[in-house]
């Protein structure tokens, strides 16, 4: 196999491993509900796409033929996980999880409930 | 080279695989179980990809794309359950 | 002649009352006299040849397998049973056309009384066992319905079921016996029973079969200890009982008695067993009829006391008191029979049974008042009278008894005594009613019955006078040749004369007279005496047996059968552990030869994971959303061993499988409760812990044991087919429409049915939701948010590209109509949960019932196809085509079945969950949970 | 017929045929039939189920929308991990709403979907109005910054792109 | 490897057949969903295991047993729609019972109908 | 036309279900009527050619998909499952004849949903594939589900709860057997499995043991074997009356496969797992009878005592498959014949008696009068005697030959009892419960409309068994018997079943 498509390959596979891993680390650790929203939602679209990427160069290269179908679960991961990252938001809001404390603003978390414009007195003013 | 770096790589989705697990059997709320089993059906479909690339098999594309569409269902849907409790209305 | 006509006449007869009832009472009576009256001119007219010796024989052949063949004889048995059933029969025939009244359904009547009439002479002629025991059961179904005729009231329904059981339970123990008895002699053609007497007393099951044959005849002929149903069947109307209960039903077992004698009798125990039932029934039934204020009630337990002295002469052992019997049968029905109808006469005239109320019916029924004063002095042995002349050569044999060795004095001296009973309550008979002062309360002033109601009296006491004074003339005949049948010819010498000359026997007469008319005297006493004990009512104590019976039943049936669904689930887990595990035990090792796959950290990761789920899921399986999302942990990772042990296929089913079934299941929390009470006791807990632990082990043993053996299969066939033969490289899936498309065609029906299954289930249900989740918190107000829905119309195109792609590719790569089915399904659930069921109602015209109609009719006709290609079903072609510039393609019919599956997919899944959405859709009542 | 009867969701249909030759790696004359095929039908199916929504009017734009946003994903991810990484009581989270110029469903929709995808921000809520955002950042440094770069950044551009 | 697979099979077993025990219908139901996977898994490997052998012609040079995968998939198919069906079941008798006990009456309950003591003849 | 009978007791029910789903007959109820009574009639007439064919021309296989045994399915239609498709057919139509009186109108679907019934049950009988036995059980199972609920009501409900949780078990169970014999014996026809039992080594005899005995508890509980009998009373006793009639047949089809598999695949030819289920099925088939027996005492109303009744009968058949002998099997099925038709019709009956006796239904307490007691009544009587063994109806012919079927002295000393016993707890059970029912009467006239002529016509069709099959018992015997000989005698039809020869 030519060694640059190896490198190329497995480059592409590290980061999308060490993206998965991270996202799912962050799920782990971070401290509550709402900043866990953010590391798989993100860290799995990049780290998937690393995954995807290189099974499209390797397939590519290994079949002989542009094997692109990768990109396809590619193009749904980004369309669905906003998606699922706001309906999880949702559902938080809803059952009013408490926010790690040192969150800023906490009292948008009513108004973001009750979808209602931001009404509290300290929020910011904007023309 | 490329199958010590896809079993590394597969290592590190299987660990989290495990975390996932570990957070969806944690908790607390019901809503960090569900992002923790759709996190798992992300890196199911990762564990796929790359047992397909470890193959060298275009056979296993369909079951990555399968679990990338209905795990997002299965995921609005859980999630719709718990905001209105039905979920078709 | 035919002797088959002598039953089917009276069969036939059945059916005259019913077509005659129209025409009028008299003439429904005689109608329905006719057909049997022919069968007793058939039978007269055979009876010369009987006499000479021959037994008259037919036979049809009718279920060979069964050994029942129908076929009759008539030897001098016969004859003679022919005659009373018959004869007795016509005269009972026109006494009930004037003993019922206007209410009684007299065709009801007659078709029951000829039915039994039928059944009778069936069993009487009967030359194979099966029929003998055939038309057996046949009378004790149609005296059932004799003695329930008057259906409305309570001790007729009690009797009659009291009688049907008693001899229900007798008839099934002759059954055995006659079973029994064809088994040893190999035959169940009587003649040849008959002729076969030695083998059978020889056969270490002689005993057995004896005592089945006996219950079965004790039973009917009411001995003791099984007298007590007699007496309750008297609820039936006089006529019944005048027939059943003098000459016919409870003779037929000592017809049957008669009937083995030769094969059965003459060992130790067939004389101590009848000889001593006979005995003791004899006396038990003439003691008891003396306490009797019921007319009927004393004939009866009289009936009881003269069967068991017939019993008890077939029981002695001498062929000499085979004879007695025999005659004591023919007197016993004459002036029994008479006596009933006398009865009968005087209930119907004076409206009125009992005893202490009838008094000096003398002045007003004279006539009839001498008949039955002639009937019951026959029945207490007067001279000159048949009654006496029998009774007479019965005590004479009692006095030859040895078979009780140094005891065998004591059957003479009980036999006076039965006849000391006999004649006191025949003197109660005539002087309690036809004298002993004035009636006291009868409804009606009693008068003599109609000219024709008397006329069946008339000529049953001129024969029993007949008999008494000219027995030779009148009885010799029959009485030597149904003699000689029972005796196997062996008639030995006897003498029919009214005086034998002062003897033994004729003292003992005299001992019994005198005797029975001191006890009559005394009588208060003896009552007094008797009143000491209490009375027990043998319907009561019956019933209360039975209502014992059933309320342990009652109690035993409740007591495994609980109604616990857990308890009938365990006992099925716990059998299907037993029967599976016992095989195991055999098994000497778990590891079998064929090499192992090797292991690696992936494969024990999704190991780890997919047993830490299930075990979560069974720990908190009360916290039941939790544990919904473990179970779908453990459904994905069964997907992913599909995929990782070479089945494709496998996962992206098992995947889209999964989804629906997740929200479908969520939709089932939303109505059911979301918790899980705990109520299993810890040691519930324990034991079904244990249980499920064990099969999971011999589970997962045989699963071992059996992957590491090698395998031959049929599937290189299918390999080796896949292509050439189905035109597929997918073998899975050519095996699913092709090889097997059989069973996949079940498959989609079972998902159509299922579907329309649960729209019925949907269909009047009525589920009040929950105002809010477990935690009592009021939903979301925001029904269909909006980033979902505008994504979800995106996203359905997309979806549906990816069903028609793993529609196409099915045949030769994973995927195929099933998966692609579950995808668009997916879709199109994910518009209803985005958009809700009012939206997609109002745009979606698509009706899922003709959907799965279609479907399921699709892959139908693509299997019928292949008829117009003279091919079985499901034949499938393909075949490669070329266009110019698109390229070659395959077309298959295949693809055509697939489509079905496609089909019946949608309109399943969607029929479910979218009617499912219905529920709710229009209103959203809130009522609390109703627990 | 009108235009929009006959090719009900022309963007769709594009993404339907390239989508169609992606999933079979395939330029073959057969499959760009096919492809063709299937993105003239589906859209035609799936036509009822749309609600209507305001067109892509500049797609040379959203072609540079697109880039720029996937190039954002990259950094944010690297962020998002040397976040994950570091100790969490360094972590300063907090919750924003950004007023909306945006009015319809599905720039609003894209909008809050690049917000999720790009640095560190996950869209939480729209409020019932649709003229606000609230979103939750996993660190802070200056809140208003943020909204601005924000509604210069992601904002303007789909205004222009969608002409609203 | 067989002996792991073993294991995860007795395991889903188990866990299905504790479930299937259960006294409400929610369990009960979950625990049929567990012992389909179970059965699945147990008649998949009636075939035997067999890594890289997809029985797709021309992938490989020896196959997986094709027959045995098309019989789960028709199981899972028949299973899905069972599952179906008894999960509305479960809904309609806790509709027409008003409780979601596997017998439809709720256990310390005494029994009320006392129709068999009027029977009596 | 000819050459394709086999399949057409399954496809035209199939056919006339899905045409019933589908306009112009789905739009109303008298189409779907007049439909599914023509189909129903062909299907008969299917039935009935076919056994005739069979019976002159021997085993007929239609060998589906032109995929020769033992790789594709085959069906077979041998003396045995022709009879019973036969069987099942007159069922259906009585049973739809008696709904078409009204019993159709409550609830959707009866009429698709008796014919895809009808469709599982004869592929059940005619499959000569051991996984296509488990789905057509499968089709059958989720139409009975479907039907078992019609008319809807709570006790159904709870009733089919109990039945659809323990079949899908059963179901579980059946596939895990499935597995160990693929797993060994590596094929799914029959015949052929009957082929390779005898050759397997010692430890794969073992494993096929298990799944030999695990299908006897799948086929003991689909039968209603004890323990597994709990289900039928309640489901039976709260289904719709046709409904009910038409599961009479249900159980019966568990006894078919315990014949067909246990005694072709696990028979006399077995070798080392030769009659294996035999020490179980004994105490097993007499425990049923008893417990039958007793249910039949202890039951309030004539639909329990009914279900009751035919465990009673399915433990008389599992005495004949205990018996392992020809002449069991030829009694067997001449009882299974008679029992269904007779079980059915008592079905039917107790439901025009509830519908005619107001409140008080079929249970046994005083109550109005039936609006036709002669009619009912003779109904009642005849099938009461029938089922109870009474001469002269079918009834004594079936429990004689079961008694004469027993030739050992042991055999006698455990089959004589229990039937006989059985026997007279059943004249006791049906004497109470009818003089009850139709003699224990208050002065009330009963309110009801009397049966209506299809009502009439479905119970006579069923109830005409009851004299035929013993007038006509010498053929019919014959025919148990030749059917009973072809099935014990397999290898004799083996190149028959296996043209191309055993894999
Ligand atoms: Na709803
Ligand atoms: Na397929």
């Amino acid at each position: 196999m030519n060694i640059l498509v190896e490198i190329l390959v497995c480059v592409l596979l590290l980061i999308g491993g060490f993206f998965v891993l991270v996202g799912s680390l962050g799920l782990c650790r971070l401290p509550d509900v709402y900043t866990r929203l953010h590391a798989p939602t993100k860290a799995t679209t990049v780290g998937m796409g690393g995954i995807l990427i290189a099974s499209m160069v390797l397939m590519t290269y290994e079949q002989g033929y542009f094997s692109v179908h990768e990109l396809l679960i590619t193009l749904f991961l980004l369309i669905t996980a906003p998606i699922t990252a706001h309906m999880l938001a949702k559902t938080a809001l809803h059952h009013e999880n408490r926010a790690l404390r040192r969150t800023r603003s906490q009292h948008l978390i009513a108004s973001a409930r009750e979808q209602q414009p931001p009404a509290a007195p300290d929020s910011p003013n904007h023309d | 080279m490329l199958n010590t770096t896809i079993f590394i790589v597969s290592g590190a989705v299987c660990i989290a695989l495990v975390l996932n697990l570990w957070r969806l059997l944690r908790g607390p709320d019901l809503s960090d179980r569900i992002l923790a089993l759709d996190t798992m059906y992300i890196n199911s479909i990762a564990l796929i990809l790359l047992y397909g690339m470890h193959m060298g098999t275009n056979l296993y594309f369909e079951a990555a794309l399968l679990i990338a569409m209905l795990g997002f269902v299965s995921t609005v849907a859980l999630c719709k359950y718990l905001l209105r409790g039905d979920i078709i209305e | 002649m035919n002797l088959f006509w002598i039953p089917l006449l009276p069969l036939l007869g059945t059916l005259m009352p019913l077509l005659t009832e129209r025409f009028g009472r008299s003439a429904c009576a005689l109608m329905t006299a006719i057909l049997p009256a022919v069968a007793l001119f058939m039978v007269l007219y055979a009876a010369p040849q009987v006499f000479a010796g021959t037994t008259l024989q037919e036979s049809f052949s009718w279920i060979p397998s069964l050994g029942l063949e129908l076929s009759f004889r008539l030897d001098g048995l016969a004859l003679l049973f022919c005659l009373l059933i018959l004869g007795i029969g016509l005269l009972i025939i026109l006494y009930a056309r004037y003993y019922l009244s206007e209410q009684d359904s007299m065709s009801r009547f007659y078709a029951y009384l000829i039915l039994f009439m039928t059944a009778m002479v069936g069993i009487v002629t009967a030359n194979n066992l099966i029929q003998l025991w055939l038309f057996w059961e046949l009378t004790s179904i149609s005296s059932f319905l004799l003695i329930s005729f008057w259906n409305h009231k309570s001790e007729a329904r009690k009797g009659a079921r009291m009688a049907l059981t008693v001899t229900g339970a007798g008839g099934l123990a002759l059954l055995a016996g006659l079973l029994l008895i064809a088994h040893i002699v190999g035959s169940y053609d009587l003649s040849v029973v008959l002729a076969s007497g030695d083998t059978l007393r020889e056969h270490s099951a002689y005993p057995v079969a004896l005592v089945l044959v006996l219950l079965g005849a004790f039973t009917k002929s009411a001995q003791f200890p099984f007298h007590f149903w007699l007496p309750h069947a008297m609820a039936a109307p006089t006529p019944v009982s005048a027939y059943l209960h003098s000459a016919t039903m409870v003779k037929a077992g000592i017809f049957l008695l008669a009937r083995f004698y030769p094969v059965l009798s003459g060992t130790e125990l067939w004389f101590l067993i009848v000889s001593l039932t006979g005995l003791a029934t004899l006396l038990l039934g003439a003691y008891i009829a003396l306490f009797k204020h019921d007319l009927k009630g004393l004939l009866a337990y009289s009936t009881v006391s003269h069967l068991g002295l017939i019993t008890l002469l077939l029981g002695m052992d001498t062929q000499l008191a085979a004879v007695a019997a025999i005659f004591h049968i023919i007197n016993h029905a004459t002036f029994k029979a008479s006596l009933f109808m006398a009865a009968g006469i005087i209930d119907h005239e004076s409206g009125s049974r009992d005893m202490r109320k009838l008094n000096g019916l003398w002045k007003y029924m004279p006539y009839t008042a001498t008949l039955a004063m002639v009937a019951a002095a026959s029945m207490a042995g007067v001279p000159l009278l048949n009654g006496f002349l029998s009774k007479e050569m019965f005590f004479a044999e009692t006095l030859h008894q040895v078979s009780l060795g140094s005891l065998s004095w004591m059957v003479p001296v009980l036999a006076t005594l039965g006849g000391v009973f006999s004649v006191a309550y025949s003197t109660r008979f005539i002087h309690d009613v036809f004298f002993n002062g004035e009636p006291i309360d009868l409804p009606k002033t009693p008068h003599e019955p109609p000219r024709y109601m008397r006329i069946p009296v008339e000529i049953l006491v001129a024969l029993c006078l007949l008999l008494g004074i000219f027995p030779g003339y009148i009885i010799g005949g029959l009485l030597d040749s149904a003699s000689s049948a029972v005796l196997a010819g062996n008639l030995p010498d006897y003498s029919l004369s009214i005086w034998h000359g002062f003897n033994l026997p004729l003292l003992m007469s005299v001992i019994a007279m005198m005797g029975g008319l001191m006890i009559y005297y005394n009588r208060r006493h003896l009552y007094q005496f008797q009143a000491q004990f209490p009375e027990t009512d043998a319907k009561m104590a019956f019933e209360s047996a039975i209502q014992w019976l059933v309320a342990a039943a009652t109690r035993v049936h409740k007591f495994y059968e609980n109604g616990s669904l857990q308890r009938y689930m365990w006992l099925l887990l716990l059998f299907a552990l037993v029967l599976t595990a016992g095989p195991l035990m055999d098994l000497n090792t778990t590891a079998g030869l064929r090499p192992h796959l090797p292991i690696d950290g992936v494969e024990i990761t999704a190991a780890v994971l997919l047993c830490l789920s299930a075990l979560a899921t069974v720990i908190w399986h009360r916290k039941r959303m939790i544990a919904l999302l473990t179970l779908s942990v453990v459904g994905l990772i069964v997907s992913i061993a599909f995929a990782r042990f070479s089945a494709p296929d496998l996962a992206l089913t098992q995947l889209s499988v999964e989804v629906v079934t997740v929200i479908l299941l969520m939709l089932a929390l939303f109505f059911l409760p979301q918790k899980t009470p705990k109520e299993s006791s810890p040691r519930r807990v324990v034991r079904d812990l244990a249980i499920a632990a064990m099969i999971g082990g011999v589970v997962g043993t045989i699963n071992y044991a059996m992957m590491t053996r090698p395998l031959d299969s049929i599937s290189d066939y299918f390999l080796a087919n896949s292509k050439i033969g189905g035109g597929g490289t997918n073998v899975v899936n050519v095996i699913l429409v092709d090889f097997r498309g059989f069973d996949t065609l079940g498959e989609i029906t079972v998902l159509g049915i299922a579907a329309l299954g649960i729209f019925k289930l949907i269909a009047r249900m009525r589920l009040f939701m929950p105002a809010g989740d477990e935690h009592g918190r009021p939903w979301a107000r925001d029904r269909h948010p909006m980033m979902l829905a505008v994504i979800s119309q995106s996203l359905l195109p997309l979806a549906l590209l990816v069903s028609v792609y793993i529609f196409l590719r099915g045949h030769n790569l994973p995927g195929g109509g099933f998966i692609a089915g579950l995808v668009t399904s997916v879709a199109l659930v994910q518009q209803y949960v985005a958009h809700g069921v009012d939206w997609m109602k109002a745009r979606l015209k698509l009706d899922y019932q003709w959907l799965i109609g279609s479907g399921v009719l699709i892959a139908t006709l693509t299997g019928l196809g292949s008829w117009a290609f003279d091919r079985p079903f499901l034949t499938s072609w393909f075949d490669y085509f070329k266009l110019p510039w698109i390229g070659k393609f395959e077309l298959a019919s295949a693809m055509v079945f697939d489509l079905g599956v496609y089909l019946t997919v949608i309109g399943a899944t969607l029929l479910i969950l979218a009617n499912l959405g219905k529920l709710t859709t229009n209103h959203r009542p809130t009522q609390p949970e109703s627990e | 017929m009108s235009r929009s009867f006959w090719l009900p969701m022309p963007l769709h249909s594009l993404l339907l045929f390239v989508a169609w030759l992606l999933l079979n790696n395939s330029v073959e004359p057969g499959h760009l039939v096919l492809a063709a095929f299937l993105a003239w039908t589906i859209p035609l199916l799936c036509a009822p189920l749309k609600t209507d929504q305001p067109r892509v009017l500049k797609p040379l734009l959203a072609a540079r929308y697109v880039l720029r946003v996937l190039g954002d994903i990259v950094t944010a991810n690297i962020d998002v991990a040397i976040l994950v990484l570091s100790p969490m009581r360094k972590l300063q989270p907090g919750f924003i709403a950004i007023p909306l110029d945006l009015k319809e469903d599905l720039p609003i929709t894209v909008l809050a979907s690049t917000i999720s995808l790009t640095p560190g921000t996950v869209s939480a809520e729209v409020s019932e109005d649709q003229k606000w955002l609230y979103i939750h950042a996993l660190h802070i440094t200056d809140e208003q910054a943020l909204i601005a770069e924000i509604k210069a950044r992601y904002e303007a551009p789909l205004k222009e792109i969608f002409g609203c | 490897m067989e002996a792991v697979y073993a294991v995860c099979v007795g395991l889903l077993t188990f866990s299905g057949i504790f479930l299937c025990l259960r006294g409400r219908t929610f369990p009960v139901v979950m625990g049929l969903t567990m012992l389909s996977y179970a059965v699945n898994l147990f008649l998949f490997s009636s075939g035997r295991l067999k890594l890289d052998g997809a029985a797709i012609l021309g992938t490989s040079y020896t196959y997986a047993d094709p027959l045995p995968q098309a019989l789960v998939l028709t199981a899972i198919v028949i299973g899905f729609a069972m599952t179906a069906f008894v999960v509305i079941l479960a809904m309609r008798a806790r509709a027409d019972l008003g409780n979601d006990h596997v017998d439809g009456r709720l256990p310390p309950q005494p029994e009320t109908k006392t129709r068999r003591k009027k029977d009596q003849a | 036309m000819i050459e394709h009978l086999p399949i057409l007791p399954v496809l035209l029910p199939l056919l006339g279900a899905l045409l019933l789903l589908l306009p112009p007959l789905s739009a109303s109820l008298e189409r779907q009527r007049i439909a599914s009574l023509v189909v129903s009639a062909l299907t008969l007439l299917a039935a009935l050619t076919l056994m005739l064919h069979t019976r002159a021309e021997g085993i007929q296989l239609y060998v589906l998909g032109d995929w020769q045994p033992p790789f594709g399915i085959v069906l077979v239609s041998d003396l045995l499952s022709s009879l019973l498709v036969l069987l099942t057919s007159v069922l259906g139509l009585a049973a739809l004849l008696y709904a078409c009186a009204g019993e159709d109108r409550t609830g959707a679907y009866f009429h698709p949903l008796i014919l895809f019934q009808l469709m599982g049950i004869n592929g059940a009988f005619l499959t000569g594939d051991i996984f296509n036995l488990f789905v057509f059980f499968e089709v059958l199972l989720i139409a009975s589900y479907a039907l078992l609920i019609h008319g809807g009501g709570k006790q159904k409900t709870q009733a089919s709860f109990h039945y659809v949780a323990l079949n899908l078990v059963g179901s579980s169970l059946f596939l895990f057997a499935l597995g160990m014999l693929y797993g060994t014996l590596g094929t799914l026809n029959i015949a052929d499995m009957s082929t390779k039992v005898a050759k397997l080594s010692e430890a794969e005899a073992v494993l096929a043991r298990a799944g030999g005995m695990l299908l006897l508890v799948v086929f003991g509980l689909k039968a209603a074997m004890l323990p597994l009998h709990f289900w039928l009373t309640r489901a039976y006793s709260s289904a719709a009356a046709p409904v009910a009639a038409l599961f009479a047949i249900m159980t019966k089809v568990g006894i078919y496969s315990l014949y067909r598999v246990h005694t072709v695949v696990f028979g006399e030819n077995a070798g080392p797992l030769a009659n294996m289920i035999e020490p179980w099925i004994w105490p097993l088939a007499i425990m049923t009878v008893v417990a039958g027996s007793i249910g039949a005492l202890a039951s309030p109303n004539l639909r329990e005592l009914t279900a009751n009744l035919v465990i009673v009968s399915v433990g008389t058949l599992l005495i004949s498959v205990a018996l392992q002998n020809e002449k069991a099997t030829a009694a067997g099925l001449y009882y299974l014949v008679h029992s269904t038709f007779i079980s059915a019709a008592l079905f039917l009956v107790a439901g025009l008696i509830s519908e005619q006796r107001g409140k008080a239904g079929d249970r046994f307490v005083m109550s109005r009068k039936v609006r036709q007691p002669a009619l009912l009544g003779v109904c009642f009587f005849v099938a009461a005697m029938t089922i109870a063994g009474i001469p002269p109806f079918s009834g004594f012919v079936g429990k004689l030959l079961m008694l004469q079927s027993a030739e050992q002295g042991s055999e006698m000393l455990w089959v004589w009892p229990t039937i006989l016993i059985s026997s007279l707890i059943t004249i006791i059970a049906l004497s109470r419960g009818g003089t009850t029912l139709f003699w224990r009467r208050s002065t009330d006239k009963s309110q009801s409309d009397p049966a209506s002529p299809w009502q009439v016509a479905a119970v006579t069709l069923l109830l005409l068994a009851a004299p035929l099959m013993v007038i006509f018992g010498g053929p019919m015997t014959e025919y148990t018997d030749a059917a009973a000989r072809q099935l014990h005698q397999l290898p004799a039809s083996l190149d028959v079943l296996l043209p191309g020869g055993p894999s």
